[in-house]
């Protein structure tokens, strides 16, 4: 599939468009699950299990299990949906910037401080 | 018929609304922040709208991509928060205001705007902290009824910039094509530049906020000119929220009067920013159309 | 790039899905209308597509009130029929193709319709009788991956007729813009005149429905004059579903050639009829678009 | 309100705009509830106390007790959605049909036989 997105690619951001959709929809929908607190706890108390519950792929379950933001976004992962589940796991959205742009906390934030990124 | 007394754009970042809920508005690092909706607050007292019309994005509450409109446009009588899953405090429900909401959607249908209809609608943050900031509950019940509006910018394709403007213009004729007397303010949230995802996380664009908050008072049509990959190169990937005030703006006449306009820097990872713009008689729209009409 | 093969246009009863259930199509009282079909079949087989658009209506097995979409697209791998609540059997799920799908809501998005995109989508009678005449279980597995297209016809303001047409004139652009070399039918379901509420529950009106079966092959546009209310007026409350026919009728080019066409009379409460329309060169297409643009 | 409707009213018909879709709304959501099985034998192990968890006006619920199918239309019921609960009670479209015109089921087949009403 050709998008007319993807004739747009912008460095540093993953444009969720029609393929990441296809890629993504279990753990995006496994995500949003995660506006019930019930979900939640089920979620903590076997991640591993909730993750198979929706069918989430051995790429996908794996970068939940390392929590690896980019893998996640790179196999269709919305960023909305993504914040759900860092909520669980502690990961805010700094956090979640941090760990993307290989930083730490302090220096994503110091850097947001001066203006942030350019 | 209903008039139009002008439009408002705010940032609807959800640290504000845990500010907010925590009630941190006189704490030294919030004061200035909040201090800057004063002129706001003095501006809605002057106008007293009965109505806001609250042009926002879903970030994943109410809409799931099993049914993702493009434009969803609210009919309840009543709209909830509802847990958001990361700890922002629920907050209490909003009053709509469904013939209204109706009046509003019949007349987009007819302008060909492809419009869903929720007769049942969680509105979230993008909503809720807006409305925190214009009318705060320590100033007592809020006074007006609501429709809330959800523009789709989560999945690709979004609506472009000037499709956004287009439906605006729609709006601002709906709305004034409405038989009652009412007064109503239209709000678009979100922005300005922000960016969460990618390994350009943290991105941010004070020029081109800038841009924005001088453009959407003199000359909105220049921003109709980007497309939407435009907008995530300038302003991040979910700075493209900018649509909403686009949105907003389209329902005003062509000639707005600033009333305040404040730039803050960045709150959490997002550039915040409010203005608020009175509106022109409709007698004003009318001339103009024709010319919007030709530009896009 | 994609071909547009032709159009069907076909009611979708739910008794026909009965009798198709039942295994009836030889009993005397239907043998007559399902043989009417075999035409359809052998022009399918002719020009064999890879892919069925289905333009449809949801009756309230997918869409509610809380999320009511004008135009929704799915964008599925595989679409499953469900329990309609009346005692309908539930048949086999259809293969999706979400890439297509995806490729034709960017490029109708593009042309300003405000899409609902929908990853998830039970399909109704509306679009499963059609399927299931189109392509009998007896003839083997379905042949075609389909994309559903769901327009509003339950909650008012529905989309007029000229919108209707437009989106099929998006969606034929769309079609044939797609980069993969594929065979595609468009299909739409529905009508023609009945009505099944109110005290004028009954009505039929033959005479409108062959003047549609007419124009619907000669001069399209002439129903694109008529407004929503004056479908009501003319072809029973319920009989608008054939705003779904002049979403397919916009997808074709300006001269079609009419391949079969039956009108059967009235079936349970509703005119039942068939057509099969093939299509002219793209190029002719964009011959008309100019002409069509004026008359719009 | 004014909707544009109204300013086309057609003789025999209920059209189904804002107004009746707010009236209407939590007996629509209950009939909707009808795609569902178990919902269906719930209503009727005890109509009544189905129609009031939906919150019906006590109108609404005497129109469901007596089937009157044109009050349920007049107080916001959509024909699709009053179907669902037809299929429930037995009433298929032809039986809904028979009772708003005033006919015998016979006479509205045979009426329909016939090439239907104008
Ligand atoms: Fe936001
Ligand atoms: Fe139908």
């Amino acid at each position: 599939m050709k998008t007319s997105l993807e004739n747009h690619k912008i460095p540093g951001t993953i444009i969720f468009d029609g393929q990441r959709a296809i890629d993504g929809y279990a753990l995006n929908k496994m995500c949003f699950s995660f506006n019930s607190a019930e979900n939640r706890a089920a979620f903590l108390s076997d991640p591993d299990a909730y993750c198979r519950k929706f069918n989430l792929t051995d790429k996908q379950r794996e970068a939940v299990k390392s929590r690896d933001v980019l893998g996640l976004l790179e196999s269709g992962g919305h960023i909305y949906y993504l914040a759900k589940w860092g909520g669980i796991i502690g990961l805010g959205v700094q956090d979640l910037g941090a760990q993307q742009t290989g930083m730490t906390v302090e220096e994503f934030k110091a850097m947001l401080a001066r203006g942030g990124a350019h | 018929m209903a008039t139009i007394v002008g439009g408002i754009a705010t940032s609807h970042i959800p640290t504000i609304g845990k500010a907010i809920g925590k009630g941190w508005c006189n704490e030294p690092e919030w004061k200035p922040f909040f201090d800057s909706y004063k002129p706001v607050h003095a501006w809605l007292e002057k106008v007293r709208p009965d109505v806001a019309v609250v042009v926002y994005n879903d970030h994943g509450l109410n809409f799931f991509l099993n049914n993702m409109p493009t434009f969803a446009v609210g009919a309840a009588a009543r709209y909830d928060n509802s847990d958001e899953g990361w700890g922002l405090n629920v907050v209490p429900p909003f009053a709509g205001y469904p013939e209204f909401s109706w009046g509003l959607i019949e007349s987009m249908v007819a302008d060909e705007f492809d419009i869903t209809s929720c007769q049942e609608m969680l509105v979230d943050h993008g909503f809720t902290v807006a409305m925190g900031l214009l009318w705060p509950k320590e100033k007592g019940p809020c006074p007006v009824r609501t429709v809330p509006i959800s523009v789709n910018t989560v999945q690709s394709p979004l609506p472009s910039p000037a499709r956004c403007y287009k439906l605006g213009r729609a709006l601002g004729k709906a709305i004034e094509a409405f038989d009652e007397d009412l007064r109503v303010v239209v709000v678009g949230t979100g922005g300005l530049s922000h960016q969460l995802d990618g390994t350009r996380a943290g991105f941010v664009n004070k020029d081109f906020d800038l841009l924005c908050m001088e453009k959407i008072v003199t000359d909105p049509e220049a921003l109709t000119d980007y497309s939407i990959p435009d907008l995530i190169r300038l302003t991040g990937a979910q700075g493209v929220e900018v649509i909403q005030w686009l949105v907003m703006r389209g329902a005003l006449t062509g000639q707005v009067s600033k009333v305040h306009s404040r730039y803050h820097g960045v709150i959490s990872n997002t550039s915040a920013a409010v203005m608020v713009l009175e509106n022109s008689c409709a007698d004003e729209r009318h001339a103009r159309e024709h010319v919007l009409q030709e530009h896009l």
